[in-house]
């Protein structure tokens, strides 16, 4: 035991300063996602769509009076970090926040944000996450189980002639998703069944094997990184493949990723909200600032609309009252009205087929 | 060659070699090489830089498997054993053959006690019970660790180190590492000790130092040495029986007196005009 | 048949990507005995520029094919080299002649670094270019199956059987190449004859990096798509691939790219995907058990 | 840049080096920091930044002078020193009063920042990776093995606990050991087949193992519950007492206690329960060390023939290295298991793998201490980094590139002789 134990002196120092420099006087709240790492672009989305909430929720006057302070938590999609991050939200005593992005990491992280009493928005599509009997969570989109059902039952009717294969890439979200619009397809077999590495670059493998299948629709669980690589793979492969996905596949960057194969991609997502009129204005202050709101920018947008009305009806940030509000109000924001279910799960998630038409994506008939 | 016999009853035989050749690729290191080695007696192999000294040394301790032969030791308590057949660790752990190395092999960041200690593992492994009784620190194992303490202290002071025992090795002086490696071949209580020329590297009165150690190891204690070693005077000095490898063969046997007069040994070490007008001759 | 022979042309490929980044590997370990982790984030780097010189060469209005990828590997070799000199300057070259894990530390540190410092100076977003050679040669069709080799594909494997063998000459046949391999011998000697053995080790970085560098190009063109995380698998299969071929010798980083590529093709397309890289590490740890020095890795004998 | 041995000392050499630092830094600014890609609707195009390159190019510029002027001191104060360094290998008191001290700390930590659930989680991050590191201490620091895949023996002694808990009702005390053994035996069935490799195909094989775990764990959704990993593990509780709000389904810590239920209870619960199992790992290997096995793991990594040459079997002893090890890493993955309450393969990743490793050499290879130091470091620095969000990282690779040159041989570099003949006799 001579060399024993040691630990505290540095953290309790650094930690020390680290705690007193957050500031009391205004309301934090908090977004958390992958900020670094693969999935970085879509923690930027969330950052930007939260940046311009809360600069607009502050020049109204702010909320019951106070600004908002906005936290950026970054997970890295690694559960172990969003617990950490959960932590540091709760010490920072955040009213509320918006996250996390990953299910993997909304999930641990709930259970801190629970027991700390801070009511949380998530775009996180896992039925896991409010499965849980956490009273905390609200989740503003819909469900993998939702979506899965939706992209089925589309591809059995629409493709009741072609051979489907379906594809995810071995993450939470993808696995989930991929066997949801498995069952959605109700009678109408897969012919293939097959799970990828996410993160690399060579699907010639798996290319050649829905080549060989005769396969001419892909249902795909996971990121558009790997679907626009799959179709240019395809595409030298000379296989002509569509491909059907979930929300992930709404980000742009499949566009120029997928060397101008997008158009053959559809996937569900909640209906556009850049759509909406009630949206417009924002929409168009966020193209101004050169940002395109797509993706999961509305939405952490709408994170912030939800908790300021919230707040604004229920006239306190307390939990009680706040989470009171949240489970029984209905939230007029720019992707649409939402309320929640007593699971928190959005009463009408309405999922739409969305098919990429050159740098645009458009509803599906 | 004279076959001498160095069979004696008070010098009962450890070391039976027979007929070994070790090969490399086209590369005939030792070539049908027959020895005897006993108890008590230093026996020395001497001959030029890539005779096959060092492969010998390796064919003993299980650090080569050789090509043909077999090197059959004579353990007092255990019997015969064949050498050529175990592995390294065993030869040093059953058969009580151990070696040192020609480029010193300490272990350069422990202590000297250290490295002392790491040579009795085996017997304090054993007493800790693999590490059960000593993690209990049970009296057993404490007197083991006692005794194996008391060894070391007795070699450290028998070979002048006891003054360096807490001391890493690597930062001391050639000489003193070579002595360190001796003192932690003798803590393996070895019946054959296998020196790779420990007195390289030695100056004057170190190597007179161990010139005294070799002959009261062998006289004093019994042990059997085997001894390759490029100086003369400590070769000549300790040797009870020679034997002069050449290109991997035996070239010569005997005693100091008898080696030094023998004409192949001149030739081999002095002789290349008489290798040279001898060829020319044949 | 047809999807054999697809998915030997598939594999074929992708070990060529895999053996042009383990060469890299293969060369700096033998130098300085070293796992540069950091190999495939230099690797990265390399692909992240070819995207930006691709795309601001046809900004410029170059659009001969073969004029852009020869300028852009010019520039993108150039600069890479310049970044493997200045990672083995400030990350390895002080900590030269400490312990073994040291370095290894330091280059888990680099690739860290590099990563994020792409992330932040060029954007998490992957980057696509066009597809700048199009289409493939229709080789056959068996049982409704069309066989395509496409052009890209055969200028990766033309463009690294013409670096094995240009490096393999360099490495056998220059002066660089003889000091080199003195320093792989022994460090100390070599610089006892008077050989600048820093210069030597930094020239060895400075290729592995062009390599690299060369690699990233291909899969910049064959892709199509590349982004900063790309480093980190490319670089655990390259450094796969130069154990399995026996680190330290230039065909075998070669050999043991094109087995890793052949394993992940056939495996993917014939048994199942996910378990393709499990199916790569069983062999290589069977492999290195019959023979501990990879395939045509020179057996160590310790000297006693 | 600015790490380089060479010590120019005139005025105009300065200048000329620094220059030489700038130009550099020009090319490898200009297509990361003077050019950019970004997304113009759909395609990439080409952005300059001229500016920022300017001012890259002169920090370097600038900091390179700086640096060359601090280097040149520095250095000549490390000759100084080294010329007045002793040869005998001296006790240091101050080392074990620095851990006594770490110790009282420890203790007291919870303590002084009661109610701060975010100090006390991240200390027991901080004690995991700390026993992690012990772990790998004997593996890497003693026995000299290198080992880039120790995170598959934390996966197993996770997912052991997870899998024996959901499935069978196994409470922790119950599982740690068996999770332990479990681990060893993976220990043993990895060790035994490769050890006799080389060192760097050693580490090639180990990595390899930690990926084929993974990947098993990732892709035998039967077994493992795949990508989804496994949930709602029990947490650990105070001798049968479930630290849960009151209810009336029996006694809970607080209602036992007569305190007003707080999560903070189990947090704290948790601090101390790693706190002790890192103390027990500590006792353990630094008793181990002085054994006969401790002293022969070091041997074998100082060298093996030698040791083969003292009848040392070398195989044994560094199975039972990789063995204790992977247990030790089996007994973390409990712990960690039962505090997520959730696991999945994408905590134990290679690059889990090779912080751990991180922390054994920047501490200093076999330094006990030296683990704790580097676990701090690699732990709280990322934390602290949270608030230059994407600087984080970036900071963090740069800042074990620059511990690692300033202290090649780790924090705490010098290794404690295990027995003095003084102190002995």
């Amino acid at each position: 035991m001579k060399t024993a134990m040691k630990k505290l002196l540095p953290v309790a120092a650094s930690l020390v300063t680290l705690i007193s420099a957050s500031a009391f006087a205004d309301y934090e709240v908090a977004i958390a996602g992958p900020m670094t790492g693969e999935y970085a672009s879509a923690g930027e989305q969330i950052r930007k769509g939260a940046e311009m909430a809360i600069a607009d929720i502050n020049a109204k006057g702010g909320v019951l009076g106070q600004k908002l302070k906005l936290e950026i938590g970054d997970d890295a999609c690694d559960p172990k970090q969003a617990v950490s991050v959960a932590n540091a939200m709760v010490n920072k005593h955040i009213v509320f926040m918006h996250g996390h992005w990953c299910s993997s990491s909304t999930i641990p992280a709930s259970e801190i944000y629970n027991e700390a009493q801070i009511p949380m928005a998530t775009v996180s599509t896992n039925p896991k996450v409010t499965e849980r009997g956490l009273k905390n969570i609200f989740r503003i989109m819909g469900r993998d189980d939702q979506q899965g059902e939706i992209g089925g039952k589309f591809l059995a009717s629409k493709f009741a002639n072609k051979k489907i294969a379906v594809v995810d890439d071995k993450s939470a979200y993808g696995k989930g998703l991929a066997d949801e619009i498995a069952e959605g397809m109700g009678s109408k077999k897969p012919v293939l069944r097959e799970s990828i590495t996410a993160g690399e670059k060579d699907y010639s493998g798996l290319v050649s094997k829905l080549k060989a299948a005769g396969v001419e629709v892909m249902a795909y669980g996971g990121y558009h990184t790997e679907v626009a690589l799959i179709l240019r793979q395809a595409q030298q492969a000379g296989l002509k493949l569509q491909v059907l996905g979930g929300d992930t596949l709404s980000n742009n960057e499949i566009v120029g990723a997928s060397g101008g194969n997008a158009d053959a991609v559809m996937f569900t997502f909640a209906p556009d909200s850049r759509k909406n009129p009630e949206a417009a204005d924002v929409v168009k202050r966020f193209r101004d600032a050169k940002v395109e709101p797509d993706g999961y920018v509305l939405y952490a947008y709408a994170a912030f609309q939800l908790f300021q009305q919230a707040a604004t009806q229920a006239k306190t940030v307390k939990y009680t009252d706040l989470q009171k509000a949240l489970a029984g109000g209905t939230f007029n924001t720019v992707v649409g009205k939402l309320s929640f279910d007593a699971k928190g799960d959005l009463k009408s998630p309405g999922f739409v087929v969305y098919q990429w038409k050159g740098n645009q994506y458009d509803v599906l008939k | 060659m004279s076959a001498l016999n160095p069979h004696d009853p008070a010098s009962p035989l450890l070391l039976e070699v027979e007929n070994l050749t070790m090969r490399f690729g086209g590369l005939t290191a030792l070539d049908n090489l027959s020895l005897q080695v006993p108890a008590g007696k230093v026996t020395s192999i001497i001959g030029p830089n890539g005779a096959g000294k060092t492969t010998f040394f390796n064919c003993l301790t299980g650090f080569y498997k050789p090509t043909e032969g077999s090197v059959r030791m004579h353990h007092p308590q255990r019997g015969p054993m064949l050498l050529n057949q175990m592995p390294s660790y065993h030869v040093a752990r059953k058969a009580g053959v151990v070696r040192t190395f020609q480029n010193i092999r300490l272990f350069p960041n422990m202590t000297v006690l250290e490295n002392l200690m790491v040579a009795q593992h085996n017997a304090l492994q054993h007493a800790s019970r693999f590490s059960l009784a000593g993690l209990l620190g049970l009296k057993d194992y404490r007197q083991a660790r006692e005794a194996a303490l008391e060894k070391a202290r007795t070699w450290l002071t028998r070979l002048n180190l006891l003054d360096r025992a807490d001391t890493v090795t690597g930062n001391l002086s050639y000489g003193t590492q070579r002595r360190i490696e001796i003192a932690r071949a003798l803590c393996v209580d070895p019946l054959l000790l296998c020196l790779d020329e420990p007195a390289a590297g030695l100056n004057p009165r170190e190597s007179a130092e161990l010139n005294e150690l070799l002959l009261y190891l062998s006289r004093e204690h019994g042990k059997g040495i085997l001894l390759i070693e490029h100086d003369m005077s400590v070769v000549m000095r300790v040797s009870d029986h020679i034997c002069v490898l050449n290109f991997g063969h035996k070239i010569a046997e005997g005693s100091p007196q008898h080696i030094q007069q023998d004409p192949h040994v001149i030739k081999a070490y002095l002789g290349e005009e008489d290798k040279d007008t001898e060829e020319a001759a044949a | 048949m047809g999807q054999f022979i697809q998915q030997l042309i598939n594999g074929l490929t992708l070990g060529a990507v895999y053996g042009l980044i383990a060469l890299g590997y293969t060369m700096v370990y033998g130098i300085i005995g070293m796992i540069n982790f950091a190999h495939g984030d230099v690797y990265m780097v390399s692909a992240i520029m070819a995207v930006t010189f691709i795309t601001l060469l046809s900004a410029l209005g170059i659009s001969s094919v073969p004029l852009m990828l020869v300028l852009v590997l010019v520039i993108v070799i150039a600069l890479t080299s310049v970044y493997g000199w200045t990672v083995e300057r400030t990350a390895y070259r002080p900590l030269r002649n400490s312990t073994r894990l040291a370095p290894l530390i330091s280059a888990i540190g680099m690739s860290i670094f590099l990563q994020n410092m792409v992330q932040i100076t060029q954007g998490a977003r992957v980057k696509p270019v066009p597809t700048l050679l199009p289409g493939s040669l229709e080789l056959f069709t068996a049982n409704g199956f069309t066989v395509h080799l496409a052009y890209t594909q055969i200028l990766i494997v033309l463009v690294t059987v013409a670096l094995l063998i240009g490096f393999t000459a360099l490495i056998t046949r220059t002066s660089f190449g003889r000091q080199q391999r003195a320093c792989e011998q022994d460090r100390t000697m070599t610089a006892l004859l008077g050989i600048n053995v820093d210069r030597t080790i930094s020239l060895t970085f400075m290729l592995g990096a062009a390599l690299a560098a060369v690699a990233g190009v291909m899969v910049t063109v064959y892709y199509g798509v590349v982004d900063f995380s790309i480093g980190f698998v490319a670089g655990i299969k390259a450094f796969t691939a130069a154990v399995l071929g026996g680190i330290g010798s230039l065909p075998g980083a070669m050999l043991g790219g094109l087995i890793i590529g052949m394993i992940e093709s056939f495996w993917s397309a014939y048994l199942s995907p996910e378990y393709k890289d499990v199916a790569t590490f069983v062999i290589l740890i069977l492999v290195l058990m019959f023979r501990p020095s990879g395939l045509l890795g020179r057996p160590e004998v310790e000297k006693v | 840049m600015g790490l380089l041995i060479t010590q120019p000392k005139g005025a105009a050499q300065r200048l000329k080096d620094g220059v030489g630092a700038a130009l550099i830094a020009l090319v490898l600014g200009v297509p990361m920091l003077g050019l950019a890609t970004a997304d113009v609707g759909g395609a990439l195009a080409v952005i300059t930044r001229w500016p920022l390159l300017a001012g890259f190019v002169g920090v370097v510029f600038v900091g390179r002078l700086f640096f060359q002027w601090l280097i040149d001191i520095f250095s000549l104060r490390k000759k100084r020193r080294e010329q007045a360094r002793p040869a005998v290998a001296k006790s240091r008191p101050w080392l074990t009063w620095i851990g006594f001290a770490a110790l009282g700390l420890a203790v007291m930590l919870p303590i002084a920042f009661s109610g701060n659930r975010y100090v006390i989680d991240t200390a027991t991050t901080v004690l995991i990776y700390v026993m992690l590191g012990w772990g790998l201490n004997v593996v890497v620091g003693l026995a000299g093995l290198l080992d880039l895949g120790y995170v598959a023996f934390y996966a197993v002694g996770a997912y052991s606990y997870g899998l024996l808990s959901t499935h069978f009702g196994w409470g922790f005390w119950q599982t740690l050991p068996v999770a332990g053994l479990l681990a060893a035996s993976f220990g043993l069935l990895l060790g035994w087949p490769t050890l006799r490799l080389r060192g760097d195909y050693l580490a090639i094989v180990t990595l390899g193992f930690g990926e084929i775990i993974r990947l098993i764990l990732l892709n035998w959704t039967e077994f493992s519950g795949g990508p989804n990993g496994v949930n709602s593990i029990p947490r650990p509780t105070f001798f049968g007492l479930p630290f849960k709000p009151d209810s009336d389904d029996g006694a809970t810590f607080a209602s036992f206690f007569h305190l007003e239920y707080s999560p903070d209870h189990r947090v704290t619960f948790l601090y101390y329960l790693i706190l002790a199992l890192a103390l027990l790992t500590n006792l353990f290997v630094s008793r181990l060390r002085k054994l006969p096995v401790g002293l022969a793991w070091e041997a074998v990594r100082e060298d093996e023939l030698a040791c083969k040459a003292m009848g040392i079997n070398v195989t044994n002893i560094k199975l039972s290295a990789f063995a204790i090890g992977a247990m030790l890493g089996g007994f973390a993955g409990v712990f960690f298991a039962a505090r997520q309450g959730f696991i999945s393969p994408e905590s134990f990743v290679f690059s889990e793998s090779a912080t751990i490793l991180a922390i054994v050499v920047l501490g200093g290879m076999g330094s006990q201490l030296g683990v704790v130091i580097a676990a701090l470091l690699l732990v709280v620095l990322p934390e602290l980094g949270r608030d230059f969000s994407e600087y984080r990282m970036f900071l963090f690779g740069a800042a074990m590139i620059l511990i690692m040159v300033w202290r090649p041989g780790g924090i705490i570099a010098k290794r404690e002789p295990t027995l003095r003949l003084g102190a002995a006799a």
